[in-house]
C-alpha cells in the first residue's frame, strides 16, 4: 500500500515552486520532529519546548496556505499563552523530573497503542490522500479568496466570524469567561484546605496505591514546589 | 504553485497519530495534555488545508474556534491538575484511578 | 503566481532575483548592526543619565565621555569563564539566551524606520519586513520573549532563578492582555494590521493625526506601562530584583551568555520604544523639507528623535520610581490596566460607529462594570474579615 | 361581528382566571357577581355573533375562526378553531343565556356557603368548556370541551364533598362518563385513520370524505360516538349516575344536569348527522335506546320521593326523546326539544331549588304540601314549567314533543307507541310532583317540628326569582318558535336547515294525520295530568303506585353491582394479591437483580485508568474510519 500511496503522491510534487516546496519540507520536518520530541522527551519541559517547535512549524504551514491571521494567532495563543501556562504549571508544581519511558505499568497498553494508532493512520491516509472524499459541499461562510474583490485573509475571516459565526463567537467568549472562573475556583484553596495541608502530606506518605510514583516531586525531592501566586496567573 | 493539499493532509494525519500515540503512552498528565494539543493542531492544519483547497473561509473560522476552545480547555485542565496535585502530590495519570469500578 | 510567502511585499512584486535578495540581506545586516550599536549607546546613555540624576559622574574613562565603556564591558564579559551549574539542564541552559534575544530583534524587523528609498530602480521600504499582519507579529514576538527568561530561570537548577522565572511568566502574561488591548484600539482606527499602514494612517497632519491624540491619551499610557513591564524595566523589574532574588533569572549565567541577556534586555527596550513611536507617535512622520540629496534621512531623523524620548523616559523611570511589590504589580495589571483598556476600547469603538445608542450601551456597561467592581471589593473585604460566608482564603 | 366569536369561551375563561386569582379575597357575593358578569358578557357576545350570522344566508352561514395551530404532528394537523354555524349558535345562545340566569340565581342560592367563590369558579370554567365543546370545529377540540365539562361536572356534583354521598356520586358520574369517553377517543382514532382529518365541515373535513368510510366503519364511528353520547347524556344503561348527580347544588343540577351538559351527547350526534344519516343500523340503535330510556326513566320518575330525583329521571326521559328524534333523523326536532327542555327543565330545577331553599333544605315530596300558599311566584312559574313538560298546548313542551312524536310515527311506529306512553307517564309523574309539593295538606308542619329554628316556607330573594320569571316566559312561549307565522331566522327547520340539509328526515304525511297526532298527544297529556291530580292531591301515599322496583330504578344499580362491581372487585383482589406480588414484584426485582449483576460484570471494564479509556476511544475511531474507508471503497 505504501508503494501505491507514493505512486499517487510523487506526481504532485512537480507542480510546487522551489520556495514553497522548501518551506513545506522544512516546516513539515519541524512539525514531525517536534511532535516526536513531545512524546519521546523524558522531561516535561523539553516536551513543552518541542511542542512549541511543532506549533511554529504549523504556523509556517498556515502562512503557506494564506492563513496569515491564524498563523499569528497560533503563535500568540498557543506558543505565547498555552505552552507558557504549561511551563508555568510544570515549574510551579515541580514536576519537572525525568519520566520513566521504559516500562508501562498497564500491560499491553503500549503495543495496543501503536497498533491502533497505526490503523488509524492507515485508514486516514487511505481516506484523505488516496480517495476523493470531497463531497463538493461548501460551508455557509463564503469563499476565502475572491479574485474579483481581493481582500486580506484577516478581513475575510473577520467578516465570517462576526457575521456567519457571530453566535458561536459569542458562545466561545462566554466559554472563555466560564473557563477563567472555573480555573480560579479550581486553583484557589479553601480555608479548610489550607489549614489541612499538613494532614494531607501525612496521608500521602502512607498512600497504599499508585503503581508509578515517577514525577511526584514531594518537598524532599530537591526543587521545592513553588505555590505562591497561582491565583494571579490563572485568573 | 504551492504544494498540493494532499501533502498537508498527510502531514496532518501523521501529526494526529503522533499525538494519539503520545496520549496513550505517556503517563505525565501535562504531557498528555500536550499530546492533545498536538492532535488539535493536526485538526487545525487539516481545516486550513481544506479551507485553501475548497476556497472556503469556513475552515479558517473553525480553526479560530478550535483555538479558543483549546485555550479554555487548557486553562480548566491545568486548574484541575493543580487542584489534584494539591491532594495527591503527583502528575501521573495512573495515580488517579480512584474511580475504578 | 508568486508564492504566498512572498506575495506581501511590493519589493517582490516582480519576482525574486538577486538584487532583491541582496537588498533584503543588506537591510537585515544594517538593522542588526544598527541595533547592536544602539544597544551599546543605550547602555552608556542609561548609565550617564542615571548618574546625572544621582548627582554623580558615571562612566568617563573608556573613550570620550566614557562612550566606549559598553564596548569595554562586553570585551571583559567575552573573556570570562563560561560556567554551567552542575544541576543545570544543559541544552536549555544554552538555548535560553538566544531565545531571549531573537524576539527582541525580530520585533524590530517590522518597525518602519523611514519612508521609501529607490536605488537603481529598486524601490524598497526602510523596514526589514512589512507583513500584512505586522501588529500580530509584534504581539507574537512579545509573547515569545517570555520563553528566554522562563527557561533560563528554570534550567539553572537553582532556587532564585526559578522564582524569577515564575514571576516573569506571570508578569508577562498579565501585561500581555492590556498591551494587546491598547494595540487593538490603534488597529481599529487604522483598519489595518500592517505597521506601515498604521504609520501612513497617522501621517495626514503633524501631531494632530497621531494615534496619541486620536485614541485619546489613555491607550498610549497603558501601552507604555505595559511594555515597561514586558521588558522588565524598572519599576517592574521584579524578575531581576537583585535585592530579593540575588539577580533573578540570570543569576547563574556568566560570560557571554550573560552578555546576551543584557543585550536582549536593552534591545527590547529600544525595540519597544520604536514600537511606541510607530503605533502612537506616527513613526517617521514629521515635517519634511525637499532636500535634493538624502531627503529620506529626514523621516529617519524624526523617528530616531521620537525614539530617543522614550529611551530617556525609560531611564528616567528607573531613576525616579521605586520597585513595585509583587501584589501591587499584579493589581495594577489585572485590576487597573485591563479594565481601563477594556472600557476605553468600548469608547473608541463607539466613537467609530457613532450611534446614539452607543452612549446608552457605554453607560450601561459602565454601570455594570461599576457594580462588578463594587461586588468584587465587597467580596474581598468579607474574605479579609474572615467571614465564613466568604469561605475562601486568598493566600 | 362574527370575529368576536373567540370572546365566547374567552370571557368565562377570564372569569375563571379572575376568580382563581382573587375570588377568595372577593368572597360573598362579589365573586358571584364577577362570575355572572363574565357569563352575561358572553351571552351579549353570543347575541352579537348571532346577529352577524343572520346577515348571511343559507349555506353561507358558516364561519370558522382559527385561533392557533394546536397539534401539528405528522399527518395530524389540529387547529384550535371555532365553528360558528346555526347549530352551534343555537347551542351557544341557550347555553350562555341559561347560564347567565342560573349564575344570577346561584348568587342567591349559594349565599353563605363557605366555598362560595369556588362554586362560581367551577361554573365559569364549566361554561367555558361547554362553549369550547359546542364551538370546536373538530373532534379533538370538542373532546377537550367534552372532558372539561366532565371534570367540572365531577367537581360540582361532589361540591359538598364532606358528604359521603356527594363524593361517591361525583365518582360515579366520573366513571360512567369515562366509559363514554373511551368510545369518543376510539371514534376519533377511527375517523382519523379513515379520513386523515378530524375537522367536521369544510373542504378538508370529515364530511367531505364520507366515501372513505365503509358501511361498517360508518356504523362503528356512529355507535362509538353514541356510546360517548350515552355516557354524557345518561342513556340506557349508563343513566344511573344522573340521578345520583342530584347530590350537587341545585343550580348545578339545573345548569349542568338538565339544561346544558347532558345535551352535549345530543349535540354531538346532531353534529355528525351526515355520517349518522348514512348508517341505518346506527339510527335504529340510537332511536331504540332513546325510546327505551325515555320509557324506563319515566316509570322510575313515577315512584321517586325526592323532588330532584323526579326531575332527574324526567331529564333522562326527555333526553331519551331527543335521541329518539336524532335516531329518527329529525335533528331539528331534537334541537327544538333540547332548547325547550332547557327552558322548562331549567325552570323546574330552579323552582325546585326555590322550594328546597324556601322550605329549609327539605327535598322529600312527602314532607311538603300546600306550598302554593307560601311561595306564590314559585308556584306560578313552576306551574308553567309543569304544564310545558306535560305537553299541554300551547306551551313549548307540546310543540317540541309533538314534533318528535310525529317524526317517530312516520319512521318507527313501534317507538312512537312507546313515546306516546312515555308522554302520558310524563304528564302523570310531573302532576304527581306538583300535587305532592304544592297541593294537599301542610305536611311539612310535622317535619318542621323537628327543626325548631326553621319558620314557615318563604319566597326566595329577587336574584332567584328573576330567573324563574324569565324562564317561565321562555318555557311558555318557546313553542311559538315552530308555529308557521314566525320569522324565518328562528324557525328550527329553516334556521338549522343548512346544517342538516338533505340529512333531515322529512315525513310525508297528510296534514290531517298531523292534526290527529297532535290531538292524541294533547289528550294523552291531559289524561295523565288528570289521573295524577285525582290520585295524589288528596292522599300522599299510594304504596301500590310506588313499587319497590321503580323506587330502586329497576334494580339497575344492583344489576351493575352484581355483574360488574363484584367481579371487578374480585379481579382487583386477584391483581393485588397475585399479579402484583408475584408477577410485577418478581419482574421489578428481576430487573433490579439483572441490573446489579450486569453492573458487577461491566464494572471490571472501568479500571479507572484514563489511558485505557483513551484506548477505547481510539478503538472506536478505528472502527469509524474503517467503516468510512470501506464506504469510500464502495463509492468508487
Amino acid at each position: 500500500m505504501t508503494a501505491a500511496v507514493l505512486a499517487h503522491l510523487v506526481p504532485l510534487v512537480a507542480g510546487a515552486s522551489a520556495v514553497d516546496a522548501t518551506t513545506f519540507a522544512v516546516a513539515a520536518l519541524t512539525v514531525l520532529v517536534g511532535a516526536a520530541g513531545v512524546i519521546f522527551a523524558r522531561n516535561p519541559v523539553h516536551a513543552a519546548l518541542m511542542l512549541v517547535m511543532t506549533l511554529f512549524g504549523v504556523a509556517v504551514l498556515f502562512v503557506e496556505q494564506q492563513a496569515n491571521f491564524l498563523a499569528a494567532v497560533q503563535v500568540i495563543v498557543y506558543a505565547g499563552a498555552i505552552v507558557v501556562l504549561f511551563l508555568f504549571v510544570i515549574m510551579f508544581l515541580g514536576v519537572d523530573k525525568q519520566d520513566d519511558l521504559e516500562h508501562d505499568p498497564l500491560r499491553g497498553q503500549r503495543p495496543l497503542a501503536y497498533v491502533l494508532v497505526g490503523l488509524v493512520l492507515a485508514a486516514m491516509v487511505v481516506l484523505g490522500v488516496t480517495t476523493h472524499w470531497d463531497t463538493g459541499a461548501r460551508s455557509v461562510a463564503g469563499v476565502a479568496r475572491d479574485s474579483a474583490h481581493p481582500q486580506s485573509d484577516v478581513a475575510v475571516l473577520g467578516k465570517s466570524v462576526f457575521t456567519t459565526y457571530l453566535f458561536p463567537f459569542e458562545i466561545t467568549a462566554a466559554l472563555l469567561v466560564i473557563a477563567v472562573v472555573g480555573a480560579v475556583v479550581l486553583a484557589r484553596r479553601s480555608a479548610a484546605e489550607a489549614q489541612g495541608d499538613d494532614r494531607d502530606d501525612a496521608e500521602m506518605g502512607e498512600d497504599p496505591d499508585g503503581p508509578g510514583t515517577t514525577g511526584s516531586g514531594g518537598p524532599e525531592d530537591g526543587m521545592p514546589a513553588y505555590d505562591g501566586d497561582v491565583q494571579e496567573v490563572t485568573s | 504553485m504551492s504544494v498540493d493539499p494532499k501533502f498537508y493532509l498527510a502531514l496532518s494525519f501523521a501529526l494526529f497519530s503522533i499525538g494519539a500515540v503520545g496520549l496513550l503512552v505517556r503517563r505525565n498528565v501535562l504531557v498528555m495534555f500536550m499530546c492533545v494539543e498536538l492532535m488539535l493542531n493536526a485538526a487545525n492544519l487539516a481545516f486550513v488545508t481544506f479551507a485553501r483547497k475548497l476556497n472556503d473561509v469556513g475552515g479558517q473560522s473553525m480553526v479560530f474556534f478550535v483555538l479558543v476552545v483549546a485555550a479554555a480547555e487548557v486553562v480548566v485542565g491545568l486548574g484541575i491538575v493543580v487542584a489534584i496535585f494539591r491532594r495527591r502530590r503527583g502528575a501521573t495519570a495512573d495515580d488517579f484511578h480512584l474511580m475504578k469500578g | 503566481m508568486t508564492s504566498p510567502l512572498l506575495a506581501t511585499d511590493p519589493l517582490f512584486a516582480h519576482g525574486v532575483h538577486w538584487p532583491e535578495l541582496l537588498i533584503v540581506v543588506v537591510k537585515v545586516v544594517v538593522a542588526f548592526g544598527a541595533l547592536l550599536v544602539a544597544v551599546m549607546m543605550m547602555i552608556w546613555f542609561e548609565r550617564k543619565v542615571i548618574s546625572d540624576m544621582q548627582a554623580r559622574i558615571g562612566p568617563n574613562r573608556a573613550g570620550p565621555y566614557g562612550l566606549l565603556q559598553s564596548m569595554a564591558d562586553g570585551i571583559k564579559l567575552f573573556f570570562k569563564e563560561d560556567l554551567i551549574p552542575d544541576q543545570a539542564d544543559r541544552v536549555v541552559f544554552r538555548l535560553a539566551p538566544y531565545l531571549s534575544i531573537l524576539p527582541a530583534f525580530l520585533s524590530f524587523a517590522i518597525v518602519p524606520v523611514g519612508g521609501f528609498v529607490t536605488i537603481s530602480h529598486h524601490t524598497f521600504e526602510l523596514q526589514v519586513a512589512d507583513p500584512p499582519i505586522g501588529i500580530l507579529f509584534l504581539l507574537a514576538m512579545s509573547s515569545l520573549s517570555v520563553y528566554g527568561v522562563m527557561l533560563a530561570g528554570w534550567s539553572s537548577g537553582s532556587k532564585y532563578p526559578l522564582l524569577g522565572a515564575v514571576r516573569a511568566a506571570a508578569q508577562m502574561i498579565s501585561y500581555e492582555a492590556a498591551m494587546g488591548m491598547s494595540v487593538i484600539m490603534v488597529v481599529l482606527l487604522a483598519g489595518t494590521l500592517s505597521t506601515r499602514g498604521i504609520v501612513l494612517h497617522q501621517s495626514q497632519t503633524f501631531f494632530g493625526s497621531w494615534n496619541l491624540v486620536r485614541t485619546g491619551i489613555v491607550p498610549f499610557l497603558i501601552f507604555f506601562v505595559a511594555i515597561t513591564a514586558e521588558t522588565n524595566r524598572p519599576p517592574f523589574d521584579l524578575v531581576e530584583a537583585d535585592s530579593e532574588l540575588v539577580g533573578g533569572f540570570n543569576t547563574e549565567y556568566s560570560s557571554l551568555r550573560f552578555a546576551l541577556f543584557y543585550l536582549a534586555e536593552f534591545m527590547n527596550t529600544i525595540t519597544m520604544s520604536a514600537v511606541v513611536v510607530t503605533l502612537f507617535l506616527g513613526g517617521p512622520d514629521g515635517p519634511t523639507a525637499h532636500v535634493p540629496v538624502l531627503s529620506w534621512l529626514i523621516p529617519v531623523g524624526w523617528f530616531l528623535g521620537k525614539t530617543l524620548i522614550f529611551l530617556f523616559a525609560a531611564v528616567w523611570l528607573r531613576g525616579a520610581l521605586p520597585r513595585l511589590r509583587y501584589d501591587q504589580l499584579m493589581d495594577l495589571g489585572w485590576k487597573v490596566l485591563i479594565p481601563v483598556s477594556l472600557g476605553w476600547l468600548l469608547i473608541v469603538a463607539s466613537a467609530l460607529v457613532w450611534h446614539w445608542w452607543c452612549l446608552v450601551v457605554a453607560a450601561a456597561l459602565a454601570v455594570l462594570g461599576g457594580l462588578l467592581w463594587r461586588s468584587v471589593r465587597v467580596g474581598a473585604a468579607r474574605m479579609a474579615d474572615g467571614d465564613p460566608a466568604g469561605g475562601v482564603v486568598v493566600r | 361581528m362574527l370575529h368576536a366569536a373567540y370572546l365566547l369561551p374567552l370571557l368565562p375563561l377570564a372569569g375563571f382566571v379572575a376568580l382563581a386569582v382573587i375570588g377568595r379575597r372577593l368572597g360573598d357575593p362579589w365573586a358571584g357577581w364577577i362570575g355572572t358578569a363574565a357569563v352575561a358578557a358572553s351571552f351579549v357576545v353570543a347575541c352579537i355573533v348571532y346577529a352577524g350570522l343572520l346577515q348571511r344566508s343559507g349555506q353561507g352561514r358558516v364561519f370558522t375562526q382559527v385561533l392557533f395551530s394546536w397539534i401539528p404532528v405528522g399527518g395530524l394537523h389540529v387547529d384550535a378553531a371555532l365553528l360558528v354555524d346555526p347549530l352551534s349558535m343555537t347551542m351557544v345562545l341557550f347555553v350562555t343565556g341559561i347560564s347567565t340566569l342560573i349564575h344570577l340565581y346561584s348568587i342567591g342560592y349559594m349565599r353563605g356557603d363557605e366555598d362560595y367563590p369556588k362554586f362560581f369558579l367551577y361554573l365559569n370554567l364549566f361554561v367555558a368548556s361547554m362553549l369550547l365543546l359546542v364551538l370546536g370545529n373538530n373532534l379533538v377540540f370538542t373532546f377537550v370541551g367534552w372532558e372539561g365539562v366532565g371534570a367540572c361536572s365531577y367537581w360540582l356534583i361532589s361540591f359538598w364533598f364532606g358528604r359521603e354521598s356527594a363524593a361517591s356520586a361525583g365518582k360515579k358520574a366520573f366513571i360512567y362518563n369515562r366509559i363514554g369517553d373511551v368510545g369518543f377517543l376510539l371514534a376519533i382514532f377511527l375517523v382519523f385513520s379513515k379520513t386523515g382529518t378530524v375537522v367536521y365541515r369544510g373542504p378538508h373535513g370529515i364530511f367531505a370524505h364520507l366515501s372513505a368510510f365503509g358501511p361498517g366503519a360508518r356504523t362503528a364511528v356512529c355507535l362509538l360516538l353514541f356510546l360517548a353520547a350515552a355516557g354524557k347524556s345518561a342513556q340506557f344503561p349508563l343513566f344511573p349516575w344522573l340521578a345520583d348527580a342530584m347530590e350537587g347544588p341545585t343550580p348545578v343540577s339545573a345548569l349542568i344536569h338538565a339544561a346544558t351538559m347532558v345535551t352535549a351527547g345530543v349535540y354531538l350526534m346532531c353534529r355528525i348527522n351526515p355520517l349518522l344519516s348514512l348508517s341505518h343500523p346506527a339510527q335504529v340503535v340510537v332511536a331504540t335506546v332513546g325510546a327505551v330510556t325515555a320509557f324506563i326513566a319515566a316509570t322510575i320518575g313515577c315512584a321517586q320521593d325526592d323532588i330532584k330525583k323526579v326531575l332527574a329521571y324526567s331529564t333522562i326521559s326527555q333526553l331519551g326523546y331527543m335521541f329518539l328524534a336524532v335516531g329518527t333523523g329529525a335533528y331539528e326536532a331534537a334541537i327544538f326539544l333540547m332548547v325547550a327542555h332547557a327552558f322548562f327543565k331549567g325552570l323546574l330545577f330552579l323552582g325546585a331549588g326555590s322550594v328546597i331553599h324556601g322550605s329549609h333544605d327539605e327535598q322529600d315530596l312527602k314532607r311538603m304540601g300546600n306550598l302554593r300558599r307560601y311561595m306564590k311566584l314559585t308556584f306560578v312559574t313552576f306551574g308553567v314549567a309543569w304544564l310545558a313538560i306535560a305537553g299541554i298546548p300551547p306551551l313549548s313542551g307540546f310543540w317540541a314533543k309533538g314534533d318528535v312524536l310525529t317524526n317517530a310515527f312516520a319512521r318507527f311506529p313501534a317507538l312512537w307507541a312507546i313515546g306516546l306512553l312515555t308522554a302520558a307517564l310524563t304528564a302523570y309523574y310531573m302532576s304527581r310532583l306538583m300535587a305532592l309539593a304544592f297541593y294537599g295538606d301542610d305536611r311539612w308542619r310535622a317535619a318542621v317540628g323537628d327543626r325548631r329554628h326553621a319558620g314557615d316556607p318563604h319566597e326566595s330573594p329577587w336574584v332567584m326569582a328573576l330567573p324563574l320569571v324569565v324562564l317561565a316566559v321562555l318555557a311558555a312561549a318557546g313553542g311559538l318558535l315552530s308555529l308557521p307565522w314566525h320569522p324565518a331566522s328562528v324557525d328550527p327547520l329553516r334556521w338549522l336547515g343548512p346544517v342538516f340539509g338533505s340529512n333531515l328526515y322529512t315525513p310525508r304525511q297528510a296534514a290531517s294525520t298531523k292534526w290527529v297526532l297532535s290531538i292524541v298527544d294533547a289528550v294523552v297529556a291531559v289524561a295523565g295530568l288528570a289521573v295524577a291530580l285525582r290520585w295524589w292531591v288528596r292522599r300522599p301515599d299510594h304504596p301500590a303506585l310506588e313499587p319497590v322496583a321503580l323506587q330502586r330504578s329497576w334494580y339497575l344499580d344492583d344489576v351493575f353491582d352484581a355483574a360488574i362491581g363484584r367481579p371487578g372487585h374480585a379481579v382487583a383482589r386477584f391483581a393485588a394479591e397475585v399479579v402484583d406480588r408475584v408477577v410485577i414484584d418478581g419482574a421489578v426485582m428481576g430487573v433490579a437483580r439483572l441490573t446489579r449483576s450486569a453492573g458487577a460484570g461491566l464494572r471490571k471494564v472501568q479500571t479507572g485508568y484514563v489511558r485505557q479509556y483513551a484506548v477505547g476511544i481510539v478503538f472506536g475511531m478505528v472502527a469509524l474510519l474503517v467503516y468510512m474507508a470501506a464506504r469510500a471503497g464502495v463509492v468508487h
